[in-house]
C-alpha cells in the first residue's frame, strides 16, 4: 500500500499543481514534494524495522505477453528513492523567486519526472521498468524544450533521440530475455534465474550496456551531455545530473550484472577500461572549460565514470562505493548547479572569464559553495570522500594499474575545481562583478540543507552502507561465478 | 483441326492487341481492341462457354468499348493530341514488359497441364448451369457486387456531372 | 455477417435520406446506426456459427470468426470517429453530403468483406469496393486539380494492381482448382511447393497486396494520393482502409497460403526491410503534414509486415493491437490537423507553428498522438510496437527487428519536427477554433491511446 | 582520560564552529581570543594526559564504526602514545603561541575572524592527523591540513598570485596524497586492516625488503614527499610564503610540513622492514637538504630564505629517518619547530614593523629599533646554525653522528649543508639587523616594536629553542637521552631491524661535535666579515649573472615544471575539449544523423510524381522479386 | 491419327494469356494517353478472363466462368469511374496526358 502511495503520490501531485494554476505553483509543488519526502522517511523507518518484505506489490497486468505490475523496495531501491525524493524538494526550492513563466506546467513536469524516476527505481518487472525509464525522458525533454536556453531545440532533440536510441536497444534486449525465459515473463526474480548461453549473453550485454552507457554517460557516448546541461533550465540540469544519471548506474547494478554474468565476465574488462579512460579524459577536458555549466558537466562525467568503474570492478567495496557515490554525487552536483544558477541569476553569465571577486561580496554563498566544491573533490569528512575511497579501492582490487590511472581524478579533480573556484569567486573585488547580493532565504535554506547532508554523510555514512549491503551482496553472488 | 483454330484466333488476338498498343490514333486503338475482344469471344466459344461468350461481346464490345469510343469522341482525341513517350522510355517499356514475360514464363514453364480437344465435353458453359451456380453458391458475391455498382454509379455521377464552380 | 448487411442498409439509408432531404439527421443517424452495428458485431463474438442465407450455408464465401469480429469492431470504431469528423468537414458541401457518406459507408462494407472473406472472389470484390470508392473519394474535390490528380493516379495504379491480383488468383485457381480459401490452403499444404504455377500466383497476389498496403517498391502512389485527397479521405485511407487491407492480407496468408509460408516470407523480409528504411528516411525531409503522415504510414506498414511475417505463431492479436493504436493515433492527429489546416489555409508542418502558445490543449493532443505514433510509452503506440517486435523475435527475425528498432529511432525525429514546430516556432496568430465534434474525437483518441497504453489488457491478446 | 583525549581535537573544532558560525555576531577582536584559548585548553588537556600517561602506555579511543564493508571495519578511532604526545605538545603548544602572536599580527585585518576560524580548523585536522589510530584517520588530517594550508595561503584572496600559490600547494599535496591513498590500498588489501598498531604488529611477519613492503613504504613516502616538501615536490613551500607570516610559522615550519616525518616514524617498523626504501629516503633527504640550502644562499626575500631553510632542515630530518635514527628525526623535528617558528615569527615582526617590506636589501640596522625581535631572532639563528649548546646543535649533531656511523659520504654532504645553513642564516641576520637602514625615511620613521601579544610568544619560543636541547643530550654527557627513552616504546620494535654501524667512541663523537660547533662559528664569522665589515649587499636582480643567477632563480625548477607538465596538460585539455570531443567524437554522432537526412533527400527524388514512372517501378519491382525467387 | 491435332495443351492458353497480359503491361508503360492506358488495363483483364475460362473448361468446374462474370462487372465499374475521373480532369487541364499530372511529388 505504502509502495503504491510512494509511487503515485508525485503523479497526483503533478496533476494537482497543473490544475492549481501558476500563481502558487511553486509553493504547492514544494509542499507536496515535502509530503512525499515525509512518506519516504516513514518508509525508511518501516524498512529499518521490518525489512523489505513489507514493500513488495504484485499484480498481474498484461496476460498474453506476461507483464506484471511488480514493485519492490529493497535497500538499493530505497536509497535511490530516498535520493530522488530528497532532491526534488530542494530542486523545487531552488526555483523559488525566479518567476518562471508557465510555472504550473513547469513544476508539474518536475513532479511528473519524480514519478517516473521513483517508478524506475521501484519497478521489479522488466517491461514496467522500461516504461518508466522511457517515461522519465518526456518531462525532462519538455522542461528543457520550453524553458531552456537559446539554441536548446537542436540540442535537446539530439539528447532525446540519442538516449532513446539506447533505450530502444534495451527494449530489444528485454524482449530477447523474455523469450529466453522458459516461463516467459519479465519478472526480475525469474530473469535472475534464467540460463542464457555465453554467445547470447555477450551481445545482449551490449544491448543493455549501450542503453546505460548513453544515459550515464560513459565516454564516448557522452557528447549530448555538456550541451544539454548548458541549455536546460537549472532545475532540468539538476534533475538530469542529480537523479537521471543514477538511473543508468542503478540499472547496471540491478538489471545488467545479475542477469548477464557471463556477458559481464566477457566484456566487463572493456567496459571498466572505457570508464577509467573516460574519467581521465573528462577530467582533463574539464580543466580548460570556460563555461561554468560545461565544466560541471565534464566533472560530473568524470565522477559518474568512476561510479561505473566501481560497479564493473565486481567487488563489494566497489558496489558500496558506487551506491554511496551515487547519493553523494547527486547531492553535490545539484548543489554545484544551484550555485552556478545563483551566479547566473545575479550576473547573467556563466563564463568563468567574466566572473571573479564574488567572495567578499557574498561570504555566506562563498562558504557554502566552497563546502560543496570540497565535497566534489572528495575531501575527507565530506560525502564525496567515502564514495571515492571505496570506489578506488574497488578498482584497485580489480586491477592495480587501473586504479592508479583512475586515481588521477583525485589530482585533476582538485585542479579543475579549484581553478574554477578561483576564477569565479576569488580575485579583486568589484572589477568584473560589480554587485552580488548574498543568498536569499530559499537559496540559503536549500544550500544549507545540502551542506549539512554533505558533511553528515562524510562523517557517518554507515546507515546508507548498511542499507545497501545485503542487496549488493546477493547481486554480487549472482554476478561473480 | 482445333489446333489450327487456336492458332489463327490467337494470332488475331495478339496482333490486334499489339495494334492497340502501338497505333498512334486512339480511334484505331479502340477499334482494334474491339477486334481483340471478338477474337477472345471466339476463344470462349471454342472453350464451350457460349453464354459467357455472348455476355462478353455484349458487355465489352457493346458497353465498355462504346463508352471508350464515346469518351474518345467527346474529348475528340486524335493522333496529334497524343504525344508519344520518348524513344528511350519506349525501349525501356518494351524491355521491362519483356522481362516480366520472361520471368513469368520461366517461373511457370515447368508446369505440365493436361490437354483437351474442342469442344471439351462438358455443358458447364450452358446458361442454365451458370445461372444455377450464380444464384446459389455465388449468391453472396452477386449481392455484394451490387454495392460495388451502387458506389461506382454514385461516383460516376458525382464526378462527371457538370456543376458551376 | 449481419454487421455487413446492416452497414449496407445504412448506406442505402443515406441515399434515401438524400431523396427525402433529411441531411440534418444524417450524421446522428449514422452514428447511432454504427453504434447498433457495433453491438451486433459484438454479439457475433459470443457465437461464431455458420452463416445461412436463404437456407444456404455461406461458409465457402464468408466466415465470421473472432478475427473478423475484432477487426470489424475496430473498423466500425474508426468509421464512427471519421463520421464524427465528417460532420464539420463537409459542412460547406451539403449537396454532396449524402453521396459522400454513402460511399464512405460502402467503403466500410468493403472493409468488412475483407476481414471475413473465405473465398478469393469475395476478397476480390472487397478490394474493388474499397478501392473504387476510394478512387471516387480521392477525386471528389472536382475543381481541385490536386484532388483530380490524386484520384486518377490512385485509379490507374490501383486498377493495374487489381489486374495483377486477378492474374495471381487465376493461376492459383488453375493449380488448386478452386477459389475457396480452405481448399487452397489444403492444396498449399499438400503440394503447393511443387506447383510452380501456384507459387507464381501467390507471388502475384502478394505483390498486389503490397501495393494496397503501400509497401516498397509498390508504395509510390500513397504519398501523392494522401497529399492530394481531401484530408478526411486521407485519414480514412491511412486508418480504416490500411488496417482492413492488412487484415485481409493476414487472412489470406494465414488462411490460404500458410503452406508456402517460407516461400513468400523470403520476399516479405526484403520488402519489410526496404519499406521501413525508405518510409522513415524520406519522411525526414517532408514539409507537408499529410505527406509526412503518408511516409510514416509506409514505415508503419513495414512494421505491420513484421506481424504478417510472424503469423506462424498466430500474431493476429499483435497486428490487431498495433492497428488499433495506429488508427487512434492517426485519427487523433488529423482531428487536430484538419481544423488547423482550415484556419491557416496551409497543409504544411509550419501550419502548426506556435500552436503550443496559441492553444495548449490542441498542441497537447497532437503531441500525444505524435508520441504514440513514435512509440513512446505510456501510449498505446509503444505497446503495439513492443508487441509486434516481440512476435517477430519469437519467430527468429531478430536482425530485421533490430533494423525496425533503428528505423523507429529515425521515426522519432520527424514526429518531433511537428512537436517542435508547435512549441518552439513563432507562428502567426490565426485563431484555431476546433468545433466540439473535433474536440470530442481528439479526446476519445488520445484518451484511448493512453488507456491502452496503461491498461492494454482490454485489447491485447484477445485473439 | 578518554574524555580528555576526545577534548583535545574537539576544543579547536568548537573554536572553529563558534568563530565560523557566530563570528560576525561576536564583538570585534574577541574571536582571536576564542581561537587562542581553545587551543590553549587543548594544550592543557595534553599536559594533563602527559602527567599520568606513562611512556610505554597508550590510549585507544574508538569513537564510532566509520566505514565497514565486506569483513573490513574502519573505526573512527584515536590513539595516543608517547610519539603522539610529543607531536601533540608541539602542535598545541607552538600552535597556541602562534595563535597568540596572530592576535597582534592580524589586528585590523578585515579577515581577522576568518583567519582564526581557519587556524582552529587547521589545529583540529593536525590533531586528527597525529592522533588517528588508523591510516584513514591519519589521511583525514593529512588532507584536512592540506585544505587549511590552501585556505590560509590564499588568505588574501584578492591577490591572484597568492591564489595561484594556494592552488599549487593543494594540488602538489594531492599528488602526494594519491601515493598515500594507494599505499593504504596495498595495506588494506594485504593486511586486511588499516589500524596502524595492527599493521605494525603484522609487518615483521613478512619477509624483509619484500617487493610488497617496498611498494607500500615507497607509496607512503610519496605522500610524505608531497606533504613535507622534499625533492621533487618541494616547490610549493616557498610559494606558500604568500600566506600571513604566522601561517608560515605554524603550518609551513612547525607542524604540517613535519607530518611526513611523523607518518614515517609512526609506521617505523614497516619502513624498517624495507631497507631499500630507507636508502631512498636517505638520499632524497640528503639531496633536498643541500639543494635547498644552496638555493637559500641567494634569496633576498626574508621569508623565502626561511622557507628554503625549512626545506633543507626537513631534508635533514628525512636523512635521519633514512639512517634509521627515528628518534633523532623526531628530536630535530621538535627543536626545529621551536627555532623555525621563532624565526618566522621574528621575520613576521620585522615585516610588521616595516609595513610589509620583505626584501632584505631594503632593511638593515633594525637591531636598535626592534630589540626584542632582534634578540630572539639572533638566538634562533644561532640555534639553527648549530651554535654549541643550543637546541639545534644537539639535534643536528645527533643526526650527523648517526650519519658518520653509517655512511661517511652522507656525513660530509650533511656537514656541508649545515655549514651553508649557518652562512645564509647569518647573511640574513646581518643584512636585516646590522649596518644602517636602507629603506625610505618615512618607513624608518614608522618602525616600532610589536605589541606584547607578539613579543611574548617570541620570548617563550626563544627560551625553548635555547634550552630545547636538554631533552636530547647525547650519551657522552652521561645523561639519558630523555626524548629517546620516552619514544623507545615506539621505536623499539624497529631498532632491532635496523643495522647500525659500530657505535662511535666517545672521543670521536666529542671531536665531531667540536668540529661541527667550530665550523658553525667559522661560517658565522665569515658571514660577519662579508656583510658587516665589507658591507656587501646583494646586487639587484638584473645584475645577477652566471651560477649565482642560476641559484637565485632556484635552478629554474618551477619553470621546468611549468613548461614540461602544466602547459602540456592544459594544451591537451584545450585540444580534447575544443577539437577531439567536438570534431571527432561528436562529429561521428552527428554524421549518422546527417547520413539519414541526406539519404532521405536522395530517395525522395524517386518520387517524381510521374505515374508512368511509378508503374515502371512497380513492374520492375515485381520482376526483381521474381528473379530473387528464381535464384533462391 | 488426327486425334493429336485435335488436342490443345492447356499450357498454350497459359502462354497465350501470359503474353496478352504482358502486352497489356507494356501498353501501360508505353503510352502517355490515359485512355489508351485504360484500354491496356482492360486488355490485361481480358487475358485473365481467357485463362480463367480455359482453366474452368479444362477442370470442368464452372467457378472460373462465374468469376469471369464478376471480373466483367468490376471492369465495367472501373471503366465508368475511370472515365468519369478522366473527364473531370480534362475539364480542368484539357488533356489526357498522364505526364501532365505531376503537381504532387517528392
Amino acid at each position: 500500500m505504502m509502495t503504491i502511495l510512494l509511487l503515485f503520490f508525485p503523479l497526483i501531485a503533478s496533476l494537482a499543481v497543473l490544475l492549481g494554476g501558476s500563481k502558487l505553483a511553486a509553493q504547492l509543488a514544494l509542499g507536496l514534494a515535502v509530503v512525499e519526502l515525509a512518506i519516504t522517511g516513514y518508509a525508511v523507518s518501516v524498512f529499518q524495522a521490518s525489512g523489505p518484505e513489507a514493500f513488495y506489490v504484485f499484480h498481474s497486468w498484461i496476460e498474453s505477453p506476461k507483464v506484471s505490475f511488480h514493485l519492490g523496495l529493497d535497500g538499493l531501491s530505497l536509497i535511490m528513492v530516498l535520493l530522488t525524493n530528497f532532491l526534488t524538494p530542494i530542486i523545487i526550492l531552488s526555483a523559488f523567486n525566479r518567476n518562471t513563466p508557465h510555472a504550473a506546467g513547469y513544476f508539474s513536469l518536475i513532479l511528473l519526472m519524480q514519478f517516473a524516476l521513483v517508478g524506475v527505481f521501484m519497478a521489479m518487472d522488466g517491461l514496467l521498468y522500461y516504461i518508466f525509464w522511457e517515461l522519465a525522458l518526456i518531462p525532462i525533454y519538455f522542461i528543457a524544450l520550453r524553458w531552456g536556453g537559446t539554441n536548446r531545440v537542436a540540442i535537446t532533440l539530439k539528447f532525446f533521440i540519442y538516449t532513446l536510441a539506447g533505450s530502444l536497444l534495451m527494449l530489444f534486449g528485454f524482449i530477447m530475455l523474455y523469450w529466453y525465459n522458459p516461463d516467459q515473463s519479465f519478472d526480475i526474480r525469474e530473469l535472475y534465474r534464467i540460463y542464457i548461453t555465453d554467445g547470447n549473453q555477450s551481445w545482449l550485454f551490449w544491448m543493455f550496456f549501450l542503453a546505460f552507457a548513453i544515459k550515464i554517460p560513459i565516454v564516448p557516448f557522452h557528447t549530448w551531455q555538456a550541451d544539454t546541461y548548458r541549455e536546460s533550465p537549472t532545475q532540468g540540469t539538476m534533475l538530469l545530473s542529480g537523479i537521471m544519471l543514477k538511473m543508468g548506474t542503478y540499472s547496471l547494478i540491478r538489471w545488467l550484472l545479475p542477469i548477464l554474468p557471463m556477458g559481464v565476465a566477457k566484456w566487463g574488462p572493456l567496459a571498466i577500461t572505457l570508464c577509467v579512460v573516460g574519467i581521465v579524459y573528462a577530467s582533463i577536458i574539464a580543466i580548460k572549460q570556460r563555461n561554468l555549466k560545461n565544466l560541471l558537466a565534464y566533472s560530473s562525467l568524470a565522477h559518474v565514470g568512476l561510479i561505473a568503474a566501481g560497479i564493473f570492478a565486481l567487488n563489494i567495496q566497489g558496489m558500496q562505493g558506487s551506491v554511496v557515490q551515487m547519493v553523494a554525487h547527486g547531492v553535490n552536483v545539484v548543489g554545484l548547479f544551484f550555485c552556478a544558477d545563483i551566479i547566473f541569476n545575479r550576473t547573467n553569465t556563466n563564463e568563468t572569464n567574466e566572473l571573479g571577486g564574488i567572495r567578499s561580496l557574498a561570504p555566506q554563498f562563498t562558504t557554502m559553495f566552497m563546502v560543496i566544491v570540497l565535497g566534489s573533490v572528495a575531501l575527507p569528512l565530506t560525502n564525496g570522500f567515502i564514495g571515492e575511497f571505496l570506489l578506488l579501492y574497488g578498482v584497485y582490487e580489480y586491477n592495480t594499474w587501473l586504479s592508479v590511472f583512475a586515481g588521477l581524478t583525485i589530482i585533476l579533480g582538485a585542479v579543475y575545481m579549484l581553478r574554477m573556484f578561483k576564477k569565479v569567486m576569488l580575485g579583486e573585488t568589484g572589477v568584473r562583478v560589480p554587485a552580488f547580493p548574498d543568498l536569499y532565504w530559499n537559496e540559503k535554506l536549500a544550500l544549507g540543507i545540502l551542506v549539512i547532508v554533505i558533511i553528515a554523510m562524510g562523517v557517518y555514512p554507515k546507515p546508507i552502507m548498511d542499507m545497501a549491503e545485503p542487496v549488493l551482496q546477493t547481486i554480487l553472488n549472482k554476478t561473480v561465478i | 483441326m482445333s489446333q489450327l483454330l487456336f492458332f489463327t484466333l490467337s494470332a488475331m488476338t495478339i496482333l490486334s492487341a499489339l495494334v492497340v498498343v502501338f497505333t498512334r490514333k486512339p480511334m484505331y486503338s479502340v477499334l482494334s481492341l474491339i477486334v481483340c475482344f471478338f477474337t477472345i469471344a471466339g476463344h470462349y466459344i471454342l472453350l464451350n462457354a457460349q453464354f459467357l461468350a455472348i455476355t462478353h461481346v455484349i458487355v465489352y464490345a457493346g458497353a465498355i468499348m462504346v463508352l471508350f469510343l464515346f469518351t474518345v469522341m467527346l474529348l475528340n482525341l486524335n493522333a496529334d493530341s497524343d504525344v508519344p513517350k520518348s524513344g528511350k522510355l519506349r525501349i525501356a517499356a518494351t524491355i521491362t514488359a519483356g522481362m516480366l514475360f520472361i520471368t513469368l514464363l520461366a517461373s511457370i514453364k515447368s508446369t505440365t497441364l493436361g490437354e483437351f480437344a474442342f469442344p471439351p465435353a462438358s455443358d458447364k458453359g450452358l446458361v442454365q448451369h451458370v445461372g444455377q451456380q450464380l444464384f446459389t453458391d455465388y449468391l453472396l458475391p452477386f449481392e455484394i457486387s451490387s454495392i460495388l455498382f451502387l458506389s461506382a454509379m454514385i461516383g460516376a455521377v458525382v464526378l462527371a456531372k457538370k456543376e458551376k464552380h | 455477417m449481419y454487421t455487413l448487411i446492416y452497414t449496407c442498409c445504412l448506406g442505402l439509408l443515406c441515399l434515401v435520406a438524400e431523396i427525402l432531404n433529411l441531411r440534418k439527421l444524417l450524421i446522428p443517424v449514422i452514428l447511432a446506426g454504427l453504434a447498433a452495428i457495433f453491438c451486433v458485431n459484438y454479439m457475433d463474438w459470443q457465437h461464431v456459427g455458420p452463416i445461412i442465407i436463404g437456407g444456404m450455408d455461406m461458409a465457402h464465401m464468408i466466415q465470421v470468426d473472432q478475427f473478423t469480429v475484432a477487426f470489424n469492431g475496430l473498423l466500425i470504431g474508426a468509421a464512427a470517429l471519421l463520421f464524427t469528423l465528417s460532420a464539420d468537414f463537409y459542412k460547406d458541401e451539403q449537396h454532396h453530403l449524402s453521396d459522400y457518406l454513402a460511399i464512405l459507408l460502402f467503403i466500410l462494407c468493403g472493409a468488412m468483406v475483407l476481414t471475413s472473406f473465405s473465398n478469393l472472389i469475395m476478397l476480390f470484390l472487397g478490394i474493388e469496393i474499397v478501392s473504387i470508392s476510394l478512387y471516387i473519394m480521392a477525386g471528389s474535390r472536382k475543381f481541385d486539380i490536386r484532388s483530380n490528380e490524386a484520384g486518377f493516379k490512385y485509379f490507374l495504379m490501383g486498377s493495374f494492381a487489381s489486374a495483377i491480383l486477378l492474374f495471381g488468383i487465376t493461376l492459383i485457381y488453375g493449380s488448386s482448382g478452386s477459389f475457396e480459401l480452405s481448399k487452397i490452403s489444403g492444396f498449399a499444404a499438400s503440394s503447393g511447393m511443387n506447383s510452380p504455377m501456384f507459387l507464381v500466383g501467390a507471388l502475384l497476389m502478394v505483390a498486389a497486396f503490397l501495393f494496397k498496403v503501400a509497401a516498397v517498391p509498390f508504395h509510390f502512389w500513397s504519398p501523392d494520393v494522401y497529399e492530394g485527397s481531401p484530408s478526411l479521405v486521407t485519414t480514412m485511407m491511412a486508418t480504416l482502409v490500411k488496417v482492413s487491407f492488412f487484415a485481409a492480407f493476414y487472412r489470406l496468408m494465414s488462411g490460404g497460403l500458410l503452406g508456402i509460408h517460407d516461400y513468400t516470407n523470403d520476399i516479405l523480409v526484403i520488402v519489410a526491410a526496404a519499406t521501413m528504411i525508405v518510409g522513415n528516411l524520406i519522411a525526414l525531409s517532408q514539409e507537408n503534414f499529410k505527406r509526412l503522415l503518408a511516409y510514416s504510414g509506409i514505415s508503419h506498414a513495414g512494421y505491420m509486415l513484421l506481424a504478417i511475417l510472424s503469423l506462424k505463431t498466430d500474431s493476429s492479436s499483435a497486428l490487431f493491437f498495433y492497428g488499433a493504436a495506429y488508427v487512434l493515433a492517426t485519427i487523433g492527429a488529423f482531428a487536430v490537423a484538419i481544423p488547423v489546416f482550415k484556419a491557416t489555409g496551409k497543409e504544411t508542418i509550419d501550419a502548426f507553428d506556435g500552436l503550443g502558445r496559441k492553444d495548449p490543449f490542441l498542441a497537447a493532443m497532437l503531441t500525444m498522438s505524435m508520441l504514440s505514433l513514435a512509440g513512446i510509452p505510456p501510449l498505446a503506440g509503444f505497446l503495439g510496437k513492443y508487441y509486434i517486435f516481440s512476435e517477430a523475435i519469437k519467430n527468429g527475425y531478430a536482425i530485421l527487428t533490430v533494423l525496425a528498432v533503428l528505423a523507429s529511432i529515425v521515426g522519432v525525429y520527424y514526429y518531433f519536427k511537428v512537436i517542435l514546430a508547435m512549441y518552439t516556432k513563432q507562428g502567426d496568430d490565426t485563431e484555431v477554433k476546433p468545433t466540439l465534434l473535433y474536440t470530442i474525437v481528439m479526446l476519445v483518441c488520445v484518451g484511448l491511446s493512453l488507456l491502452l497504453g496503461v491498461w492494454p489488457g482490454g485489447l491485447m491478446g484477445i485473439l | 582520560m578518554t574524555f580528555l583525549g576526545l577534548m583535545i581535537p574537539l576544543l579547536p573544532l568548537m573554536g572553529f564552529l563558534v568563530n565560523g558560525l557566530l563570528g560576525k555576531y561576536l564583538p570585534k577582536g574577541s574571536t582571536g581570543w576564542i581561537g587562542s584559548l581553545s587551543v590553549l585548553a587543548s594544550f592543557i588537556c595534553v599536559l594533563m594526559i602527559f602527567k599520568d600517561l606513562g611512556a610505554a602506555q597508550a590510549i585507544q579511543i574508538d569513537v564510532f564504526n566509520w566505514i565497514s564493508f565486506g569483513n573490513i571495519d574502519i573505526s573512527f578511532g584515536l590513539w595516543i602514545d608517547s610519539l603522539t604526545m610529543v607531536m601533540l605538545m608541539v602542535v598545541t603548544g607552538v600552535g597556541f603561541l602562534i595563535h597568540l602572536y596572530s592576535i597582534g599580527y592580524m589586528h585590523g585585518d578585515e579577515g581577522f575572524t576568518r583567519f582564526f576560524t581557519y587556524l582552529n580548523l587547521f589545529i583540529f585536522f593536525m590533531l586528527l592527523l597525529v592522533m588517528g589510530s588508523n591510516y584513514l584517520m591519519m589521511f583525514i588530517g593529512w588532507e584536512g591540513v592540506g585544505l587549511c594550508s590552501y585556505l590560509l595561503i590564499g588568505f588574501w584572496f584578492k591577490n591572484e598570485a597568492y591564489n595561484d600559490a594556494a592552488q599549487k600547494a593543494f594540488v602538489m599535496n594531492r599528488i602526494g596524497d594519491l601515493g598515500f591513498l594507494l599505499g593504504m590500498f596495498f595495506i588494506l588489501f594485504h593486511f586486511g586492516t588499516l589500524d596502524i598498531q595492527a599493521v605494525e604488529g603484522l609487518a615483521p611477519g613478512l619477509s624483509a625488503d619484500s617487493t610488497l613492503l617496498i611498494g607500500i613504504t615507497l607509496l607512503l613516502f610519496v605522500g610524505a614527499i608531497g606533504k613535507s616538501a622534499q625533492l621533487p615536490l618541494y616547490t610549493w613551500l616557498p610559494d606558500a610564503m604568500a600566506g600571513p607570516t604566522p601561517v608560515s610559522a605554524l603550518i609551513h615550519a612547525a607542524t604540517m610540513v613535519t607530518a611526513g616525518i611523523y607518518m614515517i616514524v609512526r609506521s617505523n617498523v614497516l619502513f624498517a622492514m624495507a631497507p631499500t626504501t630507507l636508502t631512498v629516503i636517505l638520499w632524497i633527504g640528503v639531496a633536498t637538504s643541500v639543494f635547498a640550502a644552496v638555493i637559500g644562499l641567494k634569496q633576498n626575500d626574508i621569508k623565502k630564505v626561511l622557507a628554503y631553510s625549512t626545506v633543507s632542515q626537513l631534508g635533514l630530518m628525512f636523512a635521519a629517518l633514512g639512517l634509521g635514527a627515528f628518534s633523532s628525526g623526531v628530536f630535530h623535528l621538535v627543536t626545529h619547530a621551536f627555532f623555525k617558528a621563532l624565526l618566522f615569527l621574528g621575520a613576521g615582526s620585522v615585516i610588521h614593523a616595516l609595513h610589509g617590506e620583505q626584501d632584505i636589501r631594503n632593511m638593515g640596522g633594525l637591531k636598535k629599533l626592534i630589540p626584542v625581535t632582534y634578540l630572539t631572532f639572533i638566538l634562533a639563528a644561532l640555534a639553527i646554525s648549530g651554535f654549541p649548546l643550543l637546541s639545534g646543535f644537539f639535534s643536528k649533531d645527533e643526526i650527523l653522528a648517526h650519519a658518520f656511523e653509517q655512511n661517511k659520504l652522507v656525513w660530509i654532504i650533511l656537514f656541508i649543508s649545515s655549514l651553508l645553513t649557518a652562512f645564509y642564516m647569518f647573511r640574513l641576520v646581518f643584512l636585516t639587523f646590522f649596518n644602517s637602514f636602507r629603506g625610505t625615511e618615512e618607513t624608518k620613521h614608522h618602525i616600532h616594536e610589536s605589541p606584547w601579544t607578539m613579543t611574548l610568544p617570541l620570548i617563550i619560543l626563544c627560551v625553548l629553542s635555547v634550552i630545547g636541547g636538554l631533552i636530547g643530550l647525547p650519551y657522552v654527557f652521561n645523561v639519558s637521552h630523555l626524548l629517546g627513552t620516552y619514544l623507545s616504546a615506539v621505536t623499539e620494535p624497529s631498532a632491532s631491524l635496523i643495522h647500525h654501524g659500530e657505535k662511535l667512541s666517545h672521543s670521536l663523537e666529542i671531536g665531531l661535535m667540536t668540529l661541527a660547533g667550530l665550523a658553525a662559528i667559522g661560517m658565522i664569522l665569515y658571514a660577519r666579515r662579508k656583510y658587516i665589515t665589507l658591507k656587501a649587499i646583494p646586487e639587484a636582480d638584473s645584475a645577477i649573472t652566471g651560477i649565482p643567477k642560476l641559484i637565485y632563480h632556484k635552478f629554474y625548477v618551477d619553470e621546468i615544471y611549468e613548461s614540461w607538465i602544466v602547459k602540456p596538460v592544459f594544451k591537451m585539455s584545450e585540444w580534447f575539449g575544443t577539437f577531439f570531443d567536438k570534431q571527432v567524437v561528436d562529429r561521428v554522432v552527428n554524421a549518422t544523423a546527417g547520413v539519414m537526412e541526406s539519404g532521405g533527400k536522395t530517395l525522395r527524388l524517386f518520387q517524381t510524381g510521374n505515374t508512368g514512372f511509378y508503374v515502371f517501378a512497380m513492374v520492375i519491382g515485381m520482376v526483381v522479386l521474381f528473379i530473387i525467387r528464381l535464384l533462391i | 491419327m488426327e486425334q493429336a491435332a485435335h488436342l490443345v495443351p492447356l499450357n498454350w492458353y497459359l502462354f497465350l494469356s501470359t503474353f496478352l497480359f504482358c502486352i497489356g503491361v507494356m501498353g501501360v508503360l508505353f503510352r502517355r494517353n490515359a485512355i489508351i492506358i485504360l484500354m491496356c488495363i482492360e486488355l490485361m483483364l481480358n487475358s485473365v478472363n481467357l485463362l480463367l475460362v480455359a482453366f474452368s473448361a479444362y477442370s470442368g468446374n464452372s467457378d472460373g466462368q462465374v468469376f469471369v462474370f464478376f471480373i466483367m462487372v468490376v471492369a465495367a465499374a472501373e471503366v465508368a469511374v475511370g472515365l468519369a475521373l478522366l473527364i473531370s480532369i480534362y475539364r480542368n487541364i484539357g488533356s489526357t496526358d498522364i505526364d501532365v499530372l505531376n503537381k504532387l511529388k517528392w
